[in-house]
Order: structure tokens, then C-alpha cells, then sequence
């Protein structure tokens, strides 16, 4: 099927990324955009961009019907729906494929059957991909013959819940009962339900995943891992690859369980499997994302493929012409995501409008964003103003052209995790690769930005403020008229009379 | 002039004068000589006693936002002698650290309230955000009811701390 | 030897590009400029900059007392010299030497041996690298005897010339009186000596190069071959690798000839060897580049390697740490040189002010630059502003991208060379990649961008015009007025005073 | 209200009136109706009967460049009846394609010259710019020497053409 305009269903960055790729194939696009949206970079980009109205996300880029309408309305023939929002809704899927309209993803019985958490990994054990082992009262067996095939330590956890509450830790036979009715105590008051699962705890994971590329003609390859480990309140914040965790045969066994997984279950397009990699370098299949991940770029810089436009040509039934011998990890990349939170307030989303703006650039720096200078973030949408990626011949190398990006990333106005992000990069244990799923809270658990001014900060501010106050003293030949007819802040075309 | 900064919770005070072209600025008990050039609104060079700095600002309001070797700087310009703000200890006043929306009150007007009891929830990104009693005490008056939408920095919530 | 500060003596893009490199490296950098490069970014980036006065060349980039006395002023104990201006002046190197002053780049004996074209080639021949046959009169022969070694049709120039001028072909022997009698004249009359060279005439040659790296230790890699064939007054204008004239065993044939030519003369640090290819697919030396080239950096997209930070790690005396069979060449990628110039006007250069500027910006897309909106082009120095350079999977999928760039290239204000780039890239001789040096003459000798205005571009002028012209009818509220205050035009922080 | 342009010698008249928030415009004997929106100075954004046309215009004096679907056009606005400019055909005065330094002068005023002569030569960017006699004529008078600093469009010769 000939794809010839793609309505692309999301915002920010990712919209702009994948109508780059339709651009350069030659394909139309049509963007939609909620009214808080209206003035980003990916509705002048699209070729045509339509309203949603109401910026909640329900009422917008959730709203299955007024997409669908749209869709209609412009003609577009396939829709890309980037990650979050409708991504991974098999009912929005399943809408698209009602209306005729191609669904850049898998199908929606497989995005279904993927969403189902525990039917998954029951999937993936039946096809002899290993998944954490645990009880969920299925097995004919009692909790302590359980806890003995396991193994300690275990981890007991509400089957309704997840943030972490009901979750306890049992070292050893000793501690289940208490533990298990612990627990139990605490799901029935957190989620009104009091049954539980039980599975081997992991001390110190890693979180690594495979990027995986599907053709509709059977062949499956795998473009290596990514490194996730590091995530605040489970959103991931920095990743890289190659993992230096992995080695070629642990590499090459992983792929070949990634590819099994997505093989089982009839997976089409590009997805992710991902895995918990413990301390003994055993990996369990945790969960599939069922579309193109935030971190997609790494792989892209560190295998030279673009997945976006392997997405698109899949979903025109294109066969996949890479091969996996033919496919090459080279060099390392690092992703930073840059958000616009209080790293020392736990994180909380920030907003504002963005001010003095000036982005690293330079080779093997790539910057994927959807705002620029002068918006106004929202607290409609995610927190995450863009995307920061670098590549380097190496890990060392990488690292140090990520410290002087984030160095020189000037995004003023709103607080950034920028600081943050550059604390991590600095941080012995970052340095050293010694990372897992709990980095942030073991060694950034009370992070604090800076105690005192330096002396020249004190002394900018005092200049600049000195001078503004001057505005006011000679008022109309100031500074702020010297500004307005600076060759630097004329923005646009100039007219200059003849 | 003399201008006053906060960061922190803590003052600090800063003379500063004209020198020609440059300026005389005094921190604490030290005295620099600046050189100070504005390449363009927000980016900036300093000769700091000699030394070159380059700084970048950006300014709202009070607060000043300022990015140097790589970290960035938050605090505010105060008026000499005020007293340091701190939303961790303030008196009677609870303001928002978000915008968002209020998705939960849960005490009304009057009701007397334990420290840490979630007084309002607001969701904003997708995630939730609970503002707590920061003492024992009695509301006086919540400004907001669900589903209300809220700015950062408006009254939340006014409260009457419990002696002893 | 420990290299902590570099003196850049250079502008624009290539200055920019290896201040990044030190700073990646932290290594303090040093900047020079002349009076009209004074707002440059270069002169930003640097940690310190100083004045040349003066911008001629000769007083100003060219001047080895002032560019010395400033590295010493300011403990510079570098210096990277960039391409064109002083990278090629072996007394330069040897004044840099004098001073106790590392030279990135190789010996000043080395910088002066190659510089002599004529020695050079003998050198080569010497040592068994190919070089175009010819007659100089040096060998025992008869003009006619070294016409039929060398076989028809023959080139003959003055020995004294350039430019074309003197530049006869002789297609066979009866045609090789009249041709040398003829070119006599002219080379009397253009050169007052009339002193010949003869050598074969190739046809359609390709323009081929070789990058070297080289250590101090003698280690010498080669990092794959650049096609630079297109070229108008003899300057590249697009560069691509890898060429798709070489197959595996050409380009490991050439890449060894590369690599023993630069061991031939004790080549230390980056350089590149330049080869004619003929239709046939014989390759002989032309001349190697003792300096980093400006089109470096499609090799750095295609190898992974970055070549500016060798340079400095080879100035510091590492060992090459990179081996020859572990270098991959991956994918394809373009490089368009962005000229301030004509080529309706036979390539004249423009100048002016950049107005409403708009750049592409996307995953796989490079932009070395030095320039920015407002920035005024004055007279004094090479009219080019910027380099775009691409990659992708293969020599398609590079070219798609290119053409995106290219078309979403916005950069008014200023005649570019931009819309003659994009007829390069829709070229059918070039999309199937017939191309030779004379690519530019034979297919784009009288070219023109566009013979009539269409509608769309009337109508945006005319509203255009008439929504100005209102400032005249209502002035003080007018279109100027409302452009001074949008958010839009704003550049840099705002201050909304409370 | 009536519009002038000139491209390659070519003029092209436009009428344009507006049509409330729209625009109506005559472009030879067709007619646009034309919705018109720019986003930021010289980003616009137009509906030409209800096809999308994104471009972007720069404008110095008289001149127009305007990038549209990736290709750039530049022209002049001209006033009704003017006669057409080229500086190929100029009748009288040659006026220079370009800024640079005179590095030569090869005529001096009152001289005879011929067409293709070279009357002064310009170094700009390293290379050497030859301007010649579009005619054969008379020099009137040459108005820079060696060693001039000479700017675009200034008036370098001012010739008479030798008739027959």
C-alpha cells in the first residue's frame, strides 16, 4: 500500500521527528494541535495542521474520534502515532484500521494482547523467553515452596497496584509472613484489594532493552540494546548504549530472546522488548512497548539507521532489506532528557516561558525539540522540553561531549533539570558505569543545585540590574530602546528604505 | 547603590558603583573591578580583576536566572531588610509550587489539620502533586475547589498555626 | 608534550569547529579576529579572544609576527591553524617551532616538500605511487617518443601557468605540432615564459582523495576516500563519500597508495592525498594537503572518527590508537558548500546582510557554520558561509535528505548559492552519479534559477507591500510598530517587571 | 491599489484590494482570493483559493527575495511604466557587481575603449573581478583609483556609446 499523507497524532518533538522523515520520503503531513499548541514548531512544520480545541489531553490528542475525523477530512491515508498518548490504545488502532486508515504499528490484537501485563509474560515464558521467576497463585504449589524455587530475596506487591505501594521485601522465610501481611494490609487500604504476587526481588537491575524491527513478511531483526537504568519516579532520564553490562555472547543471547518475543506473538513494525538485567547478568523479559520509544536516537546514532522511516516503509508493506549480519554497533551515544521539573523539589514540573535561549550545536550533537524561544510551557502535557543526544567514538568521549553540551545548553526562564542532568554526567559512579534502576535515589536522594552565590554571580546580576535602573533615571534613551535598534534582537527580515 | 540578593534563605548584600566604563563592586568584604559587556540582551562578558567570566541573564519579576561555566543560579532581589522568604516555613499562607488543576480538597474551611495531612491535590503532567500541612493547625480558608485550574504562586490555602 | 591552551588561527565554521574540539578536550582555546569578524562566533566561543586590526588578509589571518606574538601573549602552546590562510606556509610552522609553539600538522620540511607540486610527484613516483605520465624535458626522449609512451590525447600547459591559460590538447601525433606551437604563444604572452609541461590528458576524471592520519611514532591510517569532483573555478562545491566509482579493491589499492605517500615523506598528523581517476579507473597522485580539508567531515559522519580531535591527540604526541581493519565506512553522506555568491554571474560573490534566517536542523544533518542572522558578509575573505552536510543510510536516502535541507534552507538577505545546490542534487547526472570535473561546465554553463515569477510569489509581495504601506497611512500604530513588541521578535530575556 | 515588479527584465503588474480579513489579488487576468497569516516577520503562511502556500520574504529597499517551496526568487518593486533595468544593457553608466578594492584601472577618462575591454578590476574574496566595456565607446569619467574601496550598484564608469 502507497502511503501518501500521514496524519501525524501527537506534539512537541516527536511530531517534528517523524514529519522530518515524511518530508524526506516525499510523503504529505497533517499535524493537529491542541490550542495551548497552536503556535509550535510541528504545526508550521506539518503541510497542513488542524485544531483540536480544548488542550486537555482527553479532549485533544486522546480524542479518537476528532482525530479520526481529521484524518478523513485531510485524506491522510496512515496515521504515525509517536509514543505516549494513543500509541499503545489497540482500540485506536482498531479505529484507524475501521476508517481505512493505516495504523503505523503493530496490530491492534497484538497491542492488545501486550497491554495485558501478566498474560504477556505468561506468552513469553510458553515461548521460552525468561521472565522473572514469581508466583501469582496459578502454581500449584504453597508461598513457601514458592519462596524456595524462587529463591530469596523476594518481593511481595499488590496485583492492583504499582508507585510502589504494598511493595515489601522478604530476605528470607523469616521475614514472609509479616511481610506478605504487611503488604496485604497495605493494597487493601491503597487500592480496596488485597490480593497479591510474589517475585524474585532484584537487588540492583539494570534496565536494558532491544530495538526491534518487524516487516508484515515474517522477518524480524534486532538493532541492540539501550541502557535505561537510570529513571526518577520510573521515567527514564538518562540512557546510552551500548551497555557496558553486555558482552558480545550476552548481546547476542538477549537479541535472540527480543526476537523470540516479538516472533511469538506476531509483531509488526519497530517496538522495544525490555528486560531486567541483575548483578549475575541473568535478563527477564519485563514488558514490550508497542511503538517507537523516546530514546529511539541512540540506536539510531549508533547503528546508522533511521527506525522512523523503516516504520513508515514497513507499514507499506516494504520488506526489510537490513540484515542482522550486516547491521553494526559503532561508537557509543548517550540521551538526555531535558525537562522542565525541580530536580530539588522532587521533581516537580515547572513552567513559564522560555527566555535566553542558546542550544549546543555541533557534530554528533543532536537536538530533538519542539519548542523554541519565547514559548510558554503549559502544564498541559509531559514535562519534557527535548531530547539532548551525543555520539562519540567512545563511552569516555561521549560523556565528555555531553558535559559540554549540557555546559553550554542556556534555556533560561523556566527551571530546567539541566544542573541536574550535569550532576549525573559528573557523578563517580556515572563515570564508572556502576549504575541501576535505583541510582537516583542512592546517590541523588537530597541533590541540591548550589548552597551559595559565587561572588560573580552576585556581581552580573548587581551590573545588570544597575543598568536597567538607569532606564528609569534617563528615561526614553535607555537601554531597553538601545536593544530594540541593535542589529542583535532584530529578529526577521529588516526594511531598510531606499 | 547598594542592592540585595536571596538564595537560599540567605541574604546577600551588594555595593556597586561606577568606575568609568567599568564598575567597583563590593561582595561581602571583597572589592572587584568589572569590565562589562552585553554582546547581546541575556549574554554577557565580564573582566572580573582581570579575569574573563562569561555569564548569560535572564530576569522576571524579582527572580533572576543566571547561567555561568555551565550551572545555573536562582534567587531573587529583595528590598534591604526584608525578611527572607522560604516556602517551607511560611507563617499562615500556603501558595502553589505548580500550575494545575485541582483534583482533591481534602479538609474544609475551619477544620483543624495534623502536619503532613494532604490538604489539596493538583495534577499537573500527568502526575498528581499533594500539598501538606507544613504544622499542626486550623485552616482558615481554601481558595480552591476541584477542578479548579491554579497558577503557580497563588494562595492555596490560609491556616492559623497551633501554639506550643 | 601536554597541550593546554590552543591558539585557533582561523575564522569562521572550521574556527568554530575546533574550538569545540578543545573545549570537548579541555583544552583552553585562544581566538584571533580581524575588525570586521569582531561579532563572529568564533571570537564568543574562544575563552580569549584578541584583535588583528586590520582586515586584509596579509595584515590580518596572514600575519605570522602578530599571530605569534598573540599566542605568546597568552601562553598558548598550540596552535591549530584550520585550512586556507596560514595551514599550508611552512614558514609558519617553522616560526610556530621557533617559538616553542606546537604546530598541529605535520614538519615544516614536510608542509615545504609537498609544496613544491613538481618535486613532489617525483617523490612519489619514486616510491611507487601512481603519478599522471608525463614529459618535462628532463627525460631522455623526444617529445614525440614521451607522446607515445604516455598515449594520446596529451595535455600540454605552461610550466609557468594556471588558470587554463596555455592549456592545449593534442588528441594525436598530428595533431601535436601546431597544439605545442600554439600553446608556446600563449604562455609567452600570459606568463613571458613559454617554458611547456606535457602530460596525459584524462578525459573525465573524478577527483578522488585519501584521508591520512598519522602519528608520531609512524603510524599511518587511511579513513577512506572523499569524491570531490564537483568543482567550479576549481573549488569543490559538493563532496560525497564514498564514491561510488571505487569498489573494495580499488579503494583498498588506493587507500595503500594513500598511505604510502604520506610514509614516503615522514607525514605526521592529518592530511589528505589527492587522486585523478580516469574513466578507467587508473588512479594517479595529484597532490596531498598538508592541513585538516574543509570537507573532513564527511568522513567523520561515514567512519564514526573524529579527526580534529586526532589531530590534537597526534600534536600531543599519542599513539593512534585506531586500527586500520577495525575502521568502518557506514552509510553515505553529502557535503554542499554554502557560498555567498551568484552563479547566474558566473559564481560572482555577494555581499550583504543576512535577514530572515531559518535552518534546517533534523537527525543526520550537520551544519558547521560561523555566521548568524544579522551578520554582515563583507569582501575581505572566502565567500563561504556555511558547510550542510548529511548522512544517511545509502547514497539515496543522503541525497533525499540533502534535498530536504537544501529546500528548507532559508538564509534571505543574501545571493547563496542554494537553489544552484539544489539543481545539483536534481540533476539526473548526478542522482545516477555520472559525474567528472567538468560536472559544473557541461551541464549548468548557463543556468538560471527561474525564468518567470509564478503567481504565489506576486501575491506574497504584493500583500506584502500593501500591509507596509499602511504603516505610511496610520503611522505610529502601523505593522513596524506591532513587529517591535510581538513576542516573536523579542530576542533574548525579557523583563516584565512585577 | 496597483503594484509593480520586475524580474529578468520582465515586469509584471498585480492589483490587489482587500477583501475584509482577506486579500484579493489580479496576477495577469487571473484572480486569487487569498488568505494571508505571518507568524513571524518574513514567515507567512497563505491560502491561494484554498491551497496552502507557506514562503518567506526579505525585503531591502526596493529589493524582494522571497524562498517558496525551496526556491528562491529575487526581483525588484518598480514603479508604474518604469523602464526596464539591466545592467547588462545599461546605456551610459556601469555601475559594480560587487564590493571590493580596485586593484587596476586599465582606462582613464576621454579615452577611446572597446567593447570587452577591460576598464577596472576589482579583488573581492581572493579572486579578481574584470569589469568591461559593454560597448564600444568613450570614457566620460572613471570614478575610483587603485587602492578604492568600492560598494555594490556604486557607479564605477560613466561611458558614451559610440554610435554605429
Amino acid at each position: 500500500m502507497e502511503i501518501t499523507k500521514i496524519l501525524v497524532a501527537n506534539r512537541g518533538e516527536i511530531a517534528v521527528r517523524i514529519m522530518t522523515a515524511c518530508q524526506e520520503m516525499g510523503i504529505a503531513t497533517v499535524g493537529i494541535y491542541s490550542d495551548v499548541d497552536a503556535k509550535s514548531p510541528h504545526v508550521e512544520m506539518a503541510d497542513e495542521s488542524y485544531p483540536l480545541g480544548d488542550p486537555t489531553p482527553a479532549a485533544s490528542y486522546l480524542n479518537i474520534e476528532k482525530i479520526i475525523g481529521i484524518a478523513k477530512k485531510s485524506s491522510a491515508n496512515a496515521i504515525h502515532p509517536g509514543y505516549g498518548f494513543l500509541s499503545e490504545r489497540a482500540n485506536f488502532a482498531q479505529a484507524c484500521k475501521d476508517a481505512g486508515i493505516k495504523f503505523i504499528g503493530p496490530e491492534p490484537e497484538v497491542i492488545h494482547g501486550v497491554g495485558d501485563k501478566i498474560e504477556a509474560k505468561r506468552t513469553m515464558r510458553n515461548a521460552g523467553v525468561p521472565v522473572i521467576p514469581g508466583y501469582t497463585g496459578e502454581e500449584k504449589e504453597t508461598l513457601q515452596e514458592a519462596c524456595q524455587r524462587i529463591g530469596f530475596p523476594v518481593l511481595i506487591k499488590a496485583s492492583a497496584g504499582g508507585g510502589g505501594k504494598g511493595m515489601k521485601i522478604a530476605k528470607n522465610m523469616g521475614e514472609l509472613d509479616e511481610a506478605v501481611a504487611s503488604a496485604r494490609r497495605e493494597a487493601k487500604s491503597s487500592f480496596g484489594n488485597d490480593e497479591l504476587l510474589l517475585e524474585k526481588y532484584l537487588p540492583r537491575p539494570r534496565h536494558i532493552e532491544f530495538q526491534i524491527l518487524a516487516d508484515e513478511h515474517g522477518k524480524i531483526i534486532h538493532l541492540f540494546e539501550r541502557e535505561c537504568s537510570i529513571q526518577r519516579r520510573h521515567q527514564k532520564v538518562v540512557e546510552e548504549t551500548p551497555s557496558i553490562a553486555l558482552d558480545a555472547d550476552l548481546r547476542a543471547r538477549m537479541g535472540q530472546a527480543a526476537i523470540m518475543a516479538a516472533k511469538t506473538i506476531g509483531y509488526t513494525n519497530a517496538g522495544t522488548v525490555e528486560f531486567m538485567l541483575d548483578a549475575d547478568k541473568n535478563f527477564y523479559f519485563l514488558e514490550m512497548n508497542t511503538r517507537l520509544q523516546v530514546e529511539h536516537a541512540i540506536t539510531e546514532m549508533t547503528t546508522g539507521i533511521d527506525i522512523v522511516k523503516w516504520q513508515i516503509r514497513i507499514a507499506m508493506g516494504e520488506p526489510l532489506t537490513l540484515d542482522q549480519d550486516k547491521i553494526t554497533q559503532r561508537g557509543h551515544a548517550i540521551e538526555c532528557r531535558i525537562y522542565a521539573e525541580d530536580p530539588e523539589k522532587n521533581f516537580m514540573p515547572s513552567t513559564g516561558t522560555l527566555q535566553t535561549v542558546e542550544l549546543p550545536t555541533g557534530m554528533n550533537i543532536r537536538h530533538d525539540t519542539g519548542i523554541a524561544q519565547g514559548y510558554k510551557i503549559s502544564p498541559y502535557y509531559d514535562p519534557m522540553l527535548a531530547k539532548l543526544i551525543v555520539y562519540g567514538e567512545d563511552r569516555k568521549d561521549a560523556s565528555r561531549k555531553l558535559e559540554w553540551a549540557l555546559s553550554n545548553y542556556i534555556a533560561l526562564g523556566i527551571t530546567t533539570n539541566i544542573p541536574f542532568l550535569r550532576a549525573i554526567v559528573h557523578h563517580p559512579a556515572f563515570v564508572s558505569g556502576d549504575i541501576d534502576t535505583h541510582f537516583i535515589e542512592t546517590h541523588f536522594a537530597s541533590w541540591s543545585a548550589a548552597e551559595v552565590l559565587p561572588p560573580e554571580v552576585l556581581i552580573a546580576a548587581a551590573i545588570d540590574d544597575m543598568k536597567h535602573s538607569n532606564i528609569v533615571e534617563h528615561s526614553g534613551e535607555g537601554h531597553e530602546e538601545q536593544e530594540t535598534t541593535s542589529p542583535w534582537t532584530t529578529v526577521g527580515r529588516w526594511r531598510i528604505d531606499s | 547603590m547598594e542592592l540585595h540578593y536571596e538564595h537560599h534563605g540567605k541574604q546577600y548584600p551588594i555595593k556597586i558603583a561606577r568606575d568609568g566604563e567599568a564598575f567597583m563592586v563590593d561582595v561581602g568584604d571583597k572589592n572587584f573591578h568589572v569590565e562589562y559587556k552585553e554582546s547581546k540582551p541575556g549574554f554577557i562578558t565580564m573582566i572580573i580583576d582581570g579575569k574573563i567570566t562569561k555569564c548569560n541573564i535572564a530576569t522576571e519579576g524579582n527572580q533572576r536566572h543566571i547561567f555561568i561555566n555551565g550551572d545555573v543560579y536562582r534567587f531573587n532581589r529583595v528590598e534591604a531588610g526584608a525578611r527572607p522568604e522560604s516556602f517551607d516555613a511560611l507563617p499562615s499562607a500556603i501558595t502553589s509550587p505548580i500550575s494545575g488543576k485541582v483534583t482533591a480538597v481534602g479538609a474544609a474551611d475551619n477544620d483543624a489539620v495534623k502536619a503532613g495531612q494532604v490538604i489539596i491535590t493538583i495534577e499537573a503532567m500527568k502526575m498528581e502533586y499533594q500539598i501538606k500541612a507544613p504544622y499542626d493547625g486550623k485552616i482558615e480558608k481554601i481558595n480552591f475547589k476541584v477542578g479548579d485550574q491554579v497558577d503557580i504562586g497563588e494562595l492555596l490555602v490560609q491556616m492559623e498555626k497551633q501554639e506550643g
